[in-house]
């Protein structure tokens, strides 16, 4: 089991991808010889020629739009945004076509399609390049949403999200791509789409997070543990869309008390619909508020201020401590 | 260089055949067989039949609002059989005799404007897609399929719509840019109807002509009289043919009239004069196609009085059809709507089509308690 | 205190806006002299010229774009999407600037400009003409979010949305344009952005809503009385962002017993804010979960199948009673 | 008509006046006079400088990724001077000469470049919008701006700038016909620098040059030596007259190259051979003004050594005053980060204000303890 980050995983799952599959092709801004500003497509042109790893005009509608109709006409493109926050600019085409062209002919046309954007901040990087809007997404009937924490699952996802029969949103947590290596098998394997992991066992409060954050809600969970002698379980839910409620609830019967954890806004962020859905299943096991450890309801800051706006392991533990104490 | 004019190769012409009175320019004349020309007309003729019997099931509250389509039949038609059957029909709104065309039935148009994704399934095997209502969209879409095609070594041509409005939209932009870079097999055909909704021509663009936007992507642009069908198909063949032989897209403009309202809810009187509509009225498609099949003696009254005929059963056939159809599953069952939003139904849909299921039948048997209550 | 309707009264309140604010600019597709589709900007293009009424070419991302530019230019656009469900071409602008130019010049340049747009399903339109999407402009901060539900109220917020100093995304509830006739002022009057209304007094149970919906929560809190004998409250959110936490806690820790009701896709809809902040300042008050009577997870179907999507009273009834029963 | 070349007005042109030997078209050279030209030359010599020192800040750590403008002087330049001081400035980002004469501090830019929204503030009393980050969206804000100047009856012009990748965005489209159908006063230049981050102009678009698209409004389209801060004034100048008189938006494309990286985390190696810059470096904006300026005799080595030492001087004394600043608040207060979002801050927001004082005081003296406890 070779030891990678998840920039390298990423690669290794479209090589793998578009290796095993014909159908599979890359395009977006500078994924060719440039091999992506981040190099996450790094060998892909090389091995895989113009055809295949599409370097495109600078328009991102024209990205995913041209993308839909790859798909609609029987190839697997996987799209990159080069920044999530630019996605905007094709939101149209995602909630309108994409999510919809299935429901629409009645499964007569489908959109196997993948959109990869780098999402979130921590990089020190310009306005604009530090996004985290994943719930226009999630909020969109007909999209998957996923967003790996690690290398092992982030090429699990990539390659469910590319076999996935329909239109998939994934995710990078850019802070992530160098942060860390991890063993990843030799074998493609795939996680299913849907469904949450705990990642970490406990009896007395859960943390729930998804993508960057991850690693700051097991810090304050060992944090936690050494310093208060408590057991946080630790879930990540991967896929945000559609929400692995089961999962979820058993935890929260099991611990009564909730954390979680996201750099989105507050406000109609993810955290919202986890409550939502607590409330409705497991309510009479709350022995707290749910909390909420997440970005403000501002634009993230650009950087100089942008790791006073993010979530860290010490708000996460304060939370955790207050939600204890209640 | 000190400062001269930018010299750039232009691609652009205009073409017209068939003049207001069914004369023909024999130079240009195209060489369709006879029974392939009285083929055309009668798809045209169905075209227009169909689209004002929807008018009148729609005034009967039988069907929603609807664009109307009359007045656009050659452009429909001079494009859509200048295509293969493998290859691609990527629909705006207006191109009912397309439709037609293509194999798709009057009894799935009548189910599109009576509210149903039914409606919206391409003919089994054909590389159509449905309407496109959020306009320009198609055509990315369109430019995309057409990448497709070279990336798979396919030599299908895609033929894609659009109107003068929706080229204003960035994603028009965007398609032809994609489209030229990449070389895709790609027609784009513009029905310039000269308005969107009210918004007339002069106040969508500054420039002449749609066609000439063709200079911007350096690709051919052709506009072409829209009322004449043979002007069109000889754009459209030509553009077809380049395409096929990997020389990339063409963008061709039609010039015709919205001859109806925009749509079943519109008053065109409140932005534009009667006498408009009427200067036009003798430009339209279908008369002097007519004539100049008549001089061919390809037409005549009683052909035609029996092509009319055809027509009215095949389209009272589909409404009786539709009729009974909405009265059975799936299209009077509401539950289906959760059916097909993903290739498997994830648990939250299921609870939802759950919740609905058990809400629609409870309430089914409140209202029976009520009733029966009434009756004592 | 003539009677109206509410198309009436928003075009009431774009005459005296511009009557008394010549900065104020009304701009869309079709709104000169067509009037607007649905007749909103009656009268304007004849009373104010081609200057102040604008015929735009068919371009969203342009029409709010320019609407950006003009505000910072000192008018006060009132932009007109033709339909809700067309807005997504223009979110990039709305997301990236004008929720943003304040913030990112500390305050130098500011965007005080109101998209308006007819929302929701319940008129038999086409495709895309009857989305419910509030909750991607409600989660990007720097944007506010109203929506009315009746003449009087959709006049006093469009009154503040135009003089409100930022960017306001104002919805109009289509299918009640011309649904029922209220009586309205002579006189201007503005309701505060960022304050809900109870418009039903009640101790059993509290029942939130707003925009279409408020006619059947309204309908079904009625419903509950006679055939109950169970007093609702019913809260009227009117602004969506920021959210009025405060009215909506002071009527929960009275009744204990929460149905919230929008037309919006369930998953990360409104009433998961609602929940979320329930759950922060009041959860021990609550005796059973909050019921979420929403929009499915599905793109809205074709017209034939939306009355089974949308919400209406009994399903808020069955709600309502199933909570109270719980 | 049957079938001819559509002909349509082309108001399309070249202009270069001086040449890499800063040999100048007499026929064309402006009359400017000498301390003008002198003054511009210090603008964009000090844009140069600064560009140089943000690399090297960069490269030490001191500030975070930055798009080299070096090598896009003369446009920018020969674009500002064109304006008076109440028009419009619309930036993108490599105009770093255009903001230095529009009176942005050095201290801004650092500020910007540092992380911090005060880099974004204008300067008092100036029309100018800060750096737009995402591609060509700025370009609609400044048809928004001339559209308002229209109905305000206000005669200023706004002068906006975008890229060769830019040009593919729908925004730009639909910038450019808004700023057409409204006649609005806007002059939209394009930096051609060959370059979008990996992509060459060839594979961003199908047509030989950005200035044709002006056809697609018609609009005057012009291309000029980008290298050639003359050929840009001239053709700027002129667009400002006509934008001034009620005549509209002009296209401008000045042809450059970027000679830099895109950002400093870009590595041109991979996709463009070092060739290439070494072929364009002869053509350099700063070098063939500067011989001409010698040749009047405006310039000469002692002039430009003291220009020079003004320069770093200022560049000196504002990265002294940054590095006192960021100690400073609201520099180093993160909390200013809620002030501004809203003319009054919303309850959410002060509560969201609240728990990170809280949490930043309390973490503050949890670390003191730690640091006490670790003391004893
Ligand atoms: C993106 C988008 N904006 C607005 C609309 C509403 N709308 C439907 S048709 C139409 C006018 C289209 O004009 P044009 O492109 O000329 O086509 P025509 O209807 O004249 O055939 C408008 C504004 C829409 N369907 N999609
Ligand atoms: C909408 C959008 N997409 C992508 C990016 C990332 N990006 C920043 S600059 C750039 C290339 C721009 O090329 P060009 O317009 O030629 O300007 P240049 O950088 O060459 O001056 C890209 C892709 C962005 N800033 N905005
Ligand atoms: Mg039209
Ligand atoms: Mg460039």
């Amino acid at each position: 089991m070779p030891e990678m980050n998840m920039a390298k995983a990423i690669n290794l799952a479209l090589f793998e991808a578009m290796t095993r599959d014909d159908r599979v092709v890359v395009m977006g801004e500078d994924v060719g010889p440039d091999e992506g500003v981040f190099r996450i497509t790094e060998g892909l042109h090389a091995k895989f020629g113009d055809k295949r790893v599409i370097d495109t005009p600078l328009a991102e509608s024209g990205i995913i739009g041209t993308a839909i109709g790859m798909a609609i006409n029987g190839l697997r493109p996987v799209a990159e945004i080069q920044f999530s926050g630019f996605d905007y600019y094709a939101y149209h085409h995602l909630e309108m076509h994409a999510a919809r062209f299935r429901n629409r002919t009645r499964g007569r046309i489908t959109v196997p399609m993948v959109m990869r954007a780098p999402s979130g901040g921590g990089i020190r990087a310009i306005e604009h390049h530090s996004e985290s809007r994943e719930v226009i997404y999630a909020h969109a009937p007909g999209l998957k949403v996923v967003m790996p924490s690690g290398p092992r699952n982030a090429r699990a996802l990539l390659h469910a999200a590319i076999q996935d029969p329909d239109p998939v949103i994934y995710y990078e947590p850019k802070a992530c791509y160098r942060l860390f290596k991890e063993e990843v098998p030799d074998q493609i394997e795939t996680l299913p789409i849907g469904r949450a992991q705990v990642v970490r066992q406990g009896k007395d409060i859960t943390l729930i997070s998804y993508g960057a954050t991850m690693r700051c809600t097991l810090e304050a969970a060992e944090m936690l543990e050494e310093e208060d002698g408590v057991k946080a379980e630790v879930v990540d839910l991967l896929t945000i869309a559609p929400m692995d409620t089961q999962t979820i609830i058993e935890s929260v019967t099991k611990t009564g008390r909730v954390v979680i954890v996201h750099e989105a806004p507050r406000t109609c962020g993810i955290a919202a619909e986890v409550i939502a859905r607590i409330n409705e299943h497991a309510l009479l096991y709350l022995e707290a508020p749910v909390k909420r450890v997440t970005g403000y309801d501002l634009p993230i800051p650009y950087f100089a201020r942008e790791k006073a706006y993010l979530p860290d392991a010490d708000k996460v533990l304060l939370a955790a401590r207050e939600t204890l104490a209640f | 260089m000190p400062r001269k004019p930018l010299d750039i190769p232009l691609k652009l012409e205009t073409i017209s055949v068939l003049d207001e009175n069914g004369e023909v320019d024999k130079s240009l004349e195209p060489k369709i067989p006879n029974d392939e020309l009285k083929n055309w007309y009668r798809w045209m003729l169905m075209g227009r039949r169909v689209d004002e019997r929807l008018l009148k099931l729609q005034r009967q509250g039988r069907i929603g609002t609807f664009p109307q389509a009359s007045g656009h039949e050659a452009i429909a038609l001079g494009t859509i059989v200048a295509i293969e059957k493998p290859d691609w029909f990527v629909p705006a709104y207006r191109e009912t005799t397309g439709f037609l065309y293509r194999g798709w039935t009057i009894e799935t148009i009548l189910l599109y404007w009576s509210g149903l994704e039914e409606g919206a399934i391409p003919p089994e095997g054909m590389n159509d897609l449905p309407i496109a209502v959020p306009v320009a969209t198609q055509l990315v879409h369109a430019a995309g399929i057409g990448m497709a095609n070279n990336v798979k070594g396919e030599k299908k041509v895609v033929m894609t719509y659009f109107g003068d409005g929706a080229s204003s939209e960035g994603d028009t932009h965007e398609a032809l840019n994609f489209a030229s870079v990449f070389k895709a097999p790609v027609v784009f055909t513009c029905l310039n109807n000269q308005y969107a909704i009210s918004v007339p021509l002069h106040r969508q663009m500054n420039c002449q002509t749609v066609a000439q936007r063709a200079i911007s992507y350096g690709i051919p642009g052709v506009r072409v009289d829209g009322n004449d069908v043979l002007a069109v198909y000889v754009a459209a063949k030509e553009a077809v043919e380049r395409a096929r032989k990997g020389e990339g897209p063409t963008l061709i403009e039609g010039l015709t009239y919205r001859y109806t309202p925009h749509t079943t809810s519109d008053d065109p009187k409140r932005y534009r004069k009667e006498e408009e509509a009427q200067q036009w009225a003798a430009k339209e498609p279908l008369i002097r196609f007519r004539k100049y099949l008549e001089k061919k003696g390809i037409l005549n009254d009683k052909i035609v009085t029996q092509m009319e005929e055809e027509i009215e059963t095949r389209i009272q056939d589909a409404i009786k059809n539709v009729e009974r159809m909405l009265k059975e599953a799936p299209y009077s069952d509401p539950l289906v709507m959760f059916d097909y939003l993903y290739a498997d139904m994830p648990p939250h849909l299921q609870e939802q089509r759950d919740e609905l299921a058990h809400f629609l039948s409870r309430n089914k048997s409140d209202a029976e308690k009520k009733h029966e209550t009434a009756a004592h």
